[in-house]
């Protein structure tokens, strides 16, 4: 009863919501976007500061922004204050689980010795799960990722060590010091632009030419920033999470 | 010496009582009297003011006839009360703090009576409210101060809307200025009328807002109980004068329905008024504490001042504001004699004392004196002005509100004689055989303020002198009085020749006394019935429920307190229903909610 | 088509929310709701013919039409602050598991303090 | 040091640190407060972009008269707060200070997705900051109400942003301009249910009992000074001068105002327990904060809202001390325990007294000019409600007043022996503050010239017809 | 074109079958991973709406760590009630 109470109301609710979004004309139909009217046609020109009519592959060179990817971009050159914040987010989150459940003492595999396959398999695919994260967070400006997926990919190398290794927790306080390290150097880097050009998180470097590896000026170094921390956060959450309370 | 002056210093003696009272209690307390009486000498000598213009900080003061009148009356109920303050200091939990809010609200009710403008009136209004609601409390009740702030709190939000209203029509806070406008829009002029005067209804505790009296009055400290009721409730009247006075409530209502010659909102009120004496009358009658009995009386004598001022004419509203004078210093020395006995008996309930006329003789007479005064009988001052309010009233052919007036100088006798052979009179009770006289500190003002009573009875041109400028200052008729002998339509009254009659039948009344054989007196404990030895003798006191037969009559009539104490029930189940309906635990409740609101908002707000 | 499914998956995610009264169906129907907001917003950006915003040796060129890039980037932002809650949140639910011994909204009681 | 994004970077460089220098946390954690203070004086009004690319196409921070009287206020109370339950701070050291970038982002920001970005940020130190009392179900509550609430405030932005093409204040309020608002009902509403949750308006407020009624002095006053402030802050920015309201949304957002203040102020009423007495009361403030920011009013609201800010910091730290020592907070059952507490008992009576709006104290001064700004605006309903709410307010706070204050059974004298033998003690730092606070209530409410002319940022406020005024609105394309 | 068309109306009404058996399945375990199947086919449709970025990450974080997580703390729980 309550159940179709519910679905009632939602369905009035959701009726409302679709006419309320598409009885609005200035609401462009899905896939019928103008990018025209919206602030993205500067980013696609990368004509926010320097009027450029056209952006070629390995061509254009010393634009505004050196990355070849518009996502990234806009994650980190327009909009690399929601970066900045976002990171934060993560880390406020890994601490707040830290907070929560870091005072556990027990882990949760210890019950579960590791097998001889998981150990050898672990440290052999560690190293080729970590390369490849990398590889993404340096190919951010280039290729589809970023620090995001990559440090995500880093944290799951880890937690496939912390699986196998029972004595790798020991190393963890390592990841804290790089998490902290991280952070601290990206704000440092977002203040030295602010010293430099009187602009926080002003990209300072010239950006080459679009779609060389070196040529996005602090993108790839805020990337690899980004792709340490997050991976650092995630690695701490997931090894809370492997944690168990022990009776104390 | 400037009022500028005067308001300050009153301001920096709180302060300084404060810091005398923090090294030295007692000091402290003598150090409230001194103060009191140098601002009373200021004030009184300060007359020649009235006119001047002058303003603190944000605040603008004009100094009137009116205004004058008010503080002086004020500041000599609080400097007679203040010489009760050294007798207290051991028993109230916070002594430097009673005295600094009681000169502060003190400073604060002279500040209230010269503001020129609303916004300072306002001002002063709540700081009175505030500082006087924090004393309450010390003493034996400490839901009376709730009662008393939230009551209070509902009439001055109400005047602060009409505050409000007024500068957003009239773009002033000029008291002068301020009302002008509604002398041509009648129906503006009613709402505001009603609201404005909402704060001095509650203030005098006009019937309903009148809750709050017994309880604030009977349970305030004792040496704060005279200057609630004899002073502070007087604020009331004051804008009372400022709704009909300042506010042109005649010249707007001019074209309204009339009643008797009265505009229909103005007969209103003076109908609330006199279901204020008739209630109070009969509260009154009931009481056995004696604080709560004077504080009815205070709600019955509350209804003659508000129905003599909302006439703003020649006779009724001299009376009325003779009135004010004189209930101010009849129930503040009521209250001092109570305070007198209560701090020798520590208590104030009739049933439990008895004969202390045999101990305390001078507050038997101050009692007496004042208590008559209050319930309007000559020779006492009370007499006059409510013979001037009834005159009034008749003279108008206002035959309900004068009939009302009439059955509550009935029933006052009623109640005066109850606390009077209840208190005074019959057999003292055994434990209090040894009690000692009140001192003499004490005696002083209770002295004063009676003779005062008995004095303006006598000669109350000087009284009536003044009240006439008043009068003139504001533009009606001044109150013809020719030596001792008052004048109105329907009649003429010589004090004098009343305090002839009454001295001489008292004389008489005197002699039968004493030469008549004197009767035997039976002590309370030496009662027997069917010849056995009561044990609980005083449950067969005759004052123990006095007027048993005749509070019968109306034993359950409805009240005002009852209903108010429903709709704060009501109130807090309401808040748990609010409670219980949006806060738990459950996001699934909030979410709902969440959902279901803006269900109900996109209906109404989406084109489909 | 894929916007009207994404709004469909917003309100069944909050339909999870009203009607599980176990924490961690309820966290999963937040990430529900946080799916379909995100294919919500990615689909706001996308333009049909468009091309994906990377210019490549392929699509090297400013000037063809891309799909709005700026949505993508916030949706990035969005899914991460998404898995820092779910993790807080999960975090909680275990605390919650051990404080209460149970996961379900109505065995662990009202406002204790009523 | 002119750029104000240092208000921002600066504590979240501090909170990265924190992690490695541990055993310093408390000492960087007020560092970064003083910093802030000292921050928001040298801070000049501007708007300042991120990473050098202009706004609407960067993210900028806007510092006008409005948003920087905000930053001033909010991180003064901050260091006052943290400074007054300094006891409590080190285990939350970090969070504190990714707080206390959150909250200045969220005022000084000029970009709504942005504010969405410090909106979360702010919020998961508040979630984590709830699991302090170890009452897991509330905090689960509120974190499921905050992600849903944002949620839908990002929601209704990409609504916006659909229609707009922009994600800048300055921008889409110029675009709304010339915009048919009544068609934007749906996005604006979900944005409002977003801040709604977090500005604790009924009934979008569930989470709001069981955290605040289990806070201690420490975080029960953050939220209810500093949080509640900001949240505030943003909501006035965002519905009263950045979208353009239609009528139906004013009527609704007034609507549901008043709803909450009423409702908040007679649960209060019902209550006995003083941190929820306080609670509910926020509650209330907060709904009269909103519907005044809805209704136009600028000036008057931020006095309020200061009004409420400040009080509520002194009364929450107050409060939760208590009941941190006492183990309960029920006024009848503490009843006196101001008569050993004098200046506690004196401080937390002048906020109370503030709160309710009485003359010599700064709430007489903003409830004046709220309303005159209301009658200004012929909103005479809004102004009878609010009045009521004033009975309704000075009733319950004279009741908890006069019972904390006065021991005694009815009938008898109120007497010392009727003191609670509950023991609280407070310390230095937060008898000095609070009466400082109090004492600048007082001042402020005797001279409120003092704060109209001292506070650089006020004068601007009353000065201008429309105070805010975003900087580089015709960023246009 | 027809492809993908085709792709997308799948991958819509999967996306809310899905979604309508996590949030209606009575085990805990069998609702995370509709979940994370859910997770998997918002990665397909942000390809579809080229969005490789948005499709990368989501399928990283969303599908990988998110469910991670959740089957984390379920062992734990899992733990906790077996002693």
């Amino acid at each position: 009863m309550k159940r179709i109470a519910v679905i009632i109301l939602l369905g009035v609710l959701g009726f409302f919501i679709f006419s309320g979004i598409y009885s609005n004309e200035a609401f462009t139909e899905f896939g019928n976007v103008d990018l025209n009217n919206r602030v993205s046609n500067k980013f696609i020109t990368k004509s926010v500061t320097d009027e450029n009519d056209i952006v070629e592959f390995g061509k254009s060179s010393n634009l505004e922004t050196g990355s070849a990817n518009y996502v990234t971009s806009i994650v980190v050159n327009y909009r690399s204050f929601d970066t900045l914040g976002e990171v934060t987010v993560l880390f406020i989150s890994s601490l707040g689980v830290a907070l929560l459940l870091g005072t556990l003492g027990g882990k949760l595999t210890h019950k579960y010795r590791a097998n001889f396959i998981l150990r050898v398999g672990a440290k052999t695919i560690f190293p080729l799960i970590a390369l490849t994260g990398i590889y993404i967070f340096i190919h951010g400006h280039l290729t589809p990722g970023g620090g995001f997926p990559g440090g995500s990919m880093i944290a799951s190398a880890v937690l496939l060590l912390y699986l196998a290794d029972e004595n790798f927790r020991a190393k963890m306080s390592s990841f804290k010091l790089a998490e902290s390290f991280a952070g601290s150097l990206y704000v440092l880097i977002g203040i030295f632009g602010l010293l430099t050009s009187g602009y926080f998180l002003n990209n300072f470097m010239n950006t080459g030419v679009i779609g060389d590896l070196f040529s996005a000026g602090i993108i790839p170094i805020v990337y690899v920033l980004v792709g340490l921390k997050v991976g650092s956060e995630l690695t701490g959450i997931i090894t809370d999470f492997l944690k168990v309370e022990v009776d104390e | 010496m400037d009022f500028n002056a005067l308001i300050l210093f009153m301001v920096f003696s709180a302060v300084l009582s404060y810091l005398v009272s923090k090294s030295n209690i007692k000091l402290g307390a003598y150090s409230t009297i001194l103060f009191s009486l140098i601002s009373l000498i200021i004030l009184f000598l300060g007359r020649n003011n009235i006119g001047n213009e002058f303003s603190l900080l944000y605040m603008n003061f004009r100094v009137t006839a009116i205004g004058w009148y008010f503080s002086l009356i004020m500041i000599l109920i609080y400097s007679m009360t203040a010489f009760f303050n050294p007798y207290w200091m051991e028993k109230i939990l916070y002594p430097s703090s009673y005295n600094f809010l009681y000169l502060f609200s003190l400073a604060a009710t002279v500040g209230l009576f010269f503001a020129a403008d609303l916004i300072t009136l306002f001002i002063f209004w709540e700081v009175v409210v505030w500082s006087s609601t924090f004393i309450v409390p010390l003493g034996k009740s400490r839901k009376a101060a709730v009662v008393y702030f939230t009551i209070s709190s509902i009439g001055s939000m109400a005047t602060l809307f009409a505050i409000m209203f007024v500068y957003s029509k009239s773009g002033t806070f000029d008291i002068n200025e301020a009302f002008k406008f509604l002398a041509s829009e009648p129906l503006t002029a009613t709402f505001v009328f009603f609201t404005f005067i909402t704060a001095g209804l509650t203030k005098i505790g006009i019937f309903p807002f009148h809750i709050w009296l017994p309880l604030a009055h009977g349970n305030a400290p004792h040496t704060f109980s005279p200057v609630l009721s004899g002073g502070l409730v007087k604020m009331g009247a004051f804008i009372a004068y400022l709704s009909v006075g300042i506010l042109p409530a005649y010249k707007a209502f001019s074209t309204s329905m009339t009643i008797m010659g009265i505009p229909f909102q103005i007969y209103l009120l003076m109908v609330l008024g006199a279901i204020s004496i008739v209630v109070g009358t009969l509260m009154a009658i009931k009481q056995d504490d004696v604080k709560k009995l004077i504080a009815y009386s205070s709600v019955a004598n509350g209804g003659y001042i508000l129905i003599g001022i909302l006439m703003m004419d020649q006779v009724t509203f001299a009376g009325s504001l003779m009135h004010i004078f004189n209930h101010a210093i009849a129930s503040a020395a009521a209250f001092l004699t109570i305070a007198a006995i209560a701090h020798r008996t520590k208590t104030t309930k009739i049933s439990e004392l008895g004969g202390m006329i045999h101990k305390m003789p001078v507050s038997y007479v101050v009692y007496l004196i004042s208590i008559i005064s209050l319930a309007g009988i000559p020779p006492m001052g009370g007499f006059v002005s409510k013979w001037l309010i009834v005159q009034g009233l008749a003279s108008k052919g206002l035959i309900f509100i004068a009939f009302a007036a009439f059955f509550g100088s009935i029933g006052s006798f009623l109640y005066v004689f109850r606390p009077l052979a209840g208190l005074f009179l019959g057999q003292l009770a055994p434990k209090y055989e040894n009690i000692k006289p009140s001192t003499l500190v004490m005696k002083i003002p209770m002295v004063i303020l009676a003779s005062m009573s008995v004095f303006f009875g006598i000669f109350p041109k000087y009284l009536l002198e003044t009240i006439g400028e008043i009068q003139t200052s504001i533009g009606i008729d001044p109150i013809m009085i020719n030596g001792d002998t008052i004048t109105t339509i329907n009649g003429v009254l010589n004090t004098n020749k009343v305090a002839a009659i009454f001295g001489f039948g008292f004389v008489i009344s005197l002699m039968i006394f004493l030469v008549l054989p004197k009767s035997r007196k039976v002590g309370l404990m030496d009662t027997y019935t069917s010849a056995e030895f009561i044990y609980t003798p005083e449950l067969y006191h005759y004052a123990n429920s006095f007027y048993a037969p005749f509070e019968r009559l109306y034993k359950n009539h409805p009240s005002v307190e009852k209903f108010l104490g429903k709709f704060a029930v009501k109130t807090e189940e309401l808040g748990i229903l609010v409670n219980s309906l949006f806060f738990s635990h459950k996001p699934s409740v909030t979410v709902l909610w969440v959902m279901a609101i803006a269900t109900l908002i996109f209906l109404g707000g989406v084109d489909i | 088509m894929i916007q009207y499914v994404s709004i469909v998956l917003m309100l069944i995610g909050i339909y999870g929310l009203l009607i599980d009264r176990n924490i961690i169906k309820i966290i999963v129907a937040l990430n529900i709701f946080e799916v379909g907001l995100n294919i919500f917003i990615v689909s706001v950006g996308f333009v049909s013919g468009g091309v994906a915003p990377i210019l490549t040796s392929v699509n090297s060129n400013s000037a063809l039409i891309y799909v709005d890039p700026l949505p993508q980037a916030l949706v990035l932002t969005s899914i991460v602050i998404g898995l820092g809650t779910t993790a807080l949140a999960l975090a909680i639910a275990r605390k919650m598991y051990n404080a209460y011994n149970s996961l379900d909204l109505d065995e662990i009681g009202g406002m204790d303090n009523d | 040091m002119t750029n104000p994004v240092l208000l921002i970077v600066v504590p979240l460089l501090l909170a990265f640190l924190s992690v490695a220098l541990k055993n310093n946390k408390k000492q960087l954690l007020f560092i970064a407060a003083v910093f802030n203070v000292v921050g928001v004086f040298i801070i000049e009004n501007g708007s300042y972009v991120i990473g050098g690319f202009r706004a609407p196409y960067g993210i900028n921070l806007n510092l006008d008269a409005y948003s920087h009287l905000a930053v001033l206020v909010i991180n003064i109370l901050f260091l006052l707060i943290i400074t007054m339950s300094n006891e409590k701070t080190k285990e939350f050291s970090t969070v504190l200070l990714v707080a206390l970038a959150g909250l200045n982002g969220m005022l000084l920001t000029g970009d709504l997705f942005n504010l969405f970005v410090f909106l979360e940020i702010v919020s998961i130190t508040g979630y984590i900051l709830s699991t302090e009392s170890k009452k897991y179900k509330y905090s689960f509550n509120y974190l499921i109400l905050g992600t849903i609430g944002s949620g839908l405030y990002l929601f209704g932005l990409i609504i916006l942003y659909a229609i707009f093409g922009s994600l800048n204040m300055a921008d889409i309020s110029f675009k709304m301009l010339s915009y048919d608002t009544g068609k934007l009902v749906v996005p604006i509403f979900l944005m409002f249910i977003g801040l709604a949750v977090e500005a604790k308006l009924i009934p979008f407020n569930g989470w709001v009992r069981g955290v605040y009624g289990n806070a201690n002095s420490l975080i029960g006053s953050l939220f209810a000074s500093v949080y509640a402030g900001t949240i505030l802050f943003v909501f006035g920015r965002v519905f009263g001068q950045v979208l353009v309201l239609s009528e139906y949304l004013v009527a609704v957002f007034v609507a549901i105002g008043v709803i909450t203040l009423i409702a908040g102020e007679v649960a209060a009423f019902s209550k006995n327990k003083i941190r929820e007495i306080l609670l509910f009361s926020s509650i209330a403030q907060s709904g009269l904060v909103a519907l005044l920011f809805v209704t136009g009013l600028i000036f008057p609201t931020v006095l309020q809202l200061l009004n409420n800010i400040i009080t509520k910091a002194v009364m929450f730290t107050i409060a939760g001390k208590i009941s941190d020592d006492a183990d309960t907070d029920e006024a009848d059952k503490l009843k006196g325990i101001f008569a050993n507490n004098k200046i506690i008992g004196v401080s937390f009576t002048v906020s109370a007294l503030s709160l309710i709006g009485l003359p010599l104290f700064y709430g007489f001064y903003s409830k004046i000019n709220l309303l005159l700004g209301l009658f200004s605006k012929i909103n005479y309903f809004v102004a009878a409600f609010i009045l009521l709410a004033t009975i309704i307010e000075g009733a319950y706070f004279i009741r908890l007043l006069v019972k904390l204050w006065t021991p005694g059974e009815e009938g008898k004298e109120s007497n010392i022996k009727f003191v609670t033998d509950r023991k609280v003690e407070f310390d230095f730092n937060k008898k000095v503050i609070a009466f400082m606070l109090s004492l600048i209530i007082l001042l402020a409410g005797i001279s409120p010239s003092l704060v109209k002319t001292n506070l650089f940022a006020m004068n601007k406020l009353l000065n201008e017809e429309n105070p805010s005024y975003m900087f580089e609105l015709k960023g246009g394309m | 074109m027809r492809l993908i068309s085709l792709i997308e109306t799948i991958t819509s009404l999967l996306l809310i079958l899905l979604a309508i058996l996590a949030v209606s399945s009575k085990k805990m375990i069998t609702s995370i991973i509709y979940l994370s199947f859910l997770s998997m086919l918002a990665v397909l449709s942000f390809a579809i709406m080229k969005a490789p970025d948005v499709a990368v990450t989501e399928a990283v974080i969303g599908s990988g760590l998110v469910t991670a997580v959740f089957l984390f703390t379920l062992l734990s729980m899992k733990k906790a009630g077996d002693e």
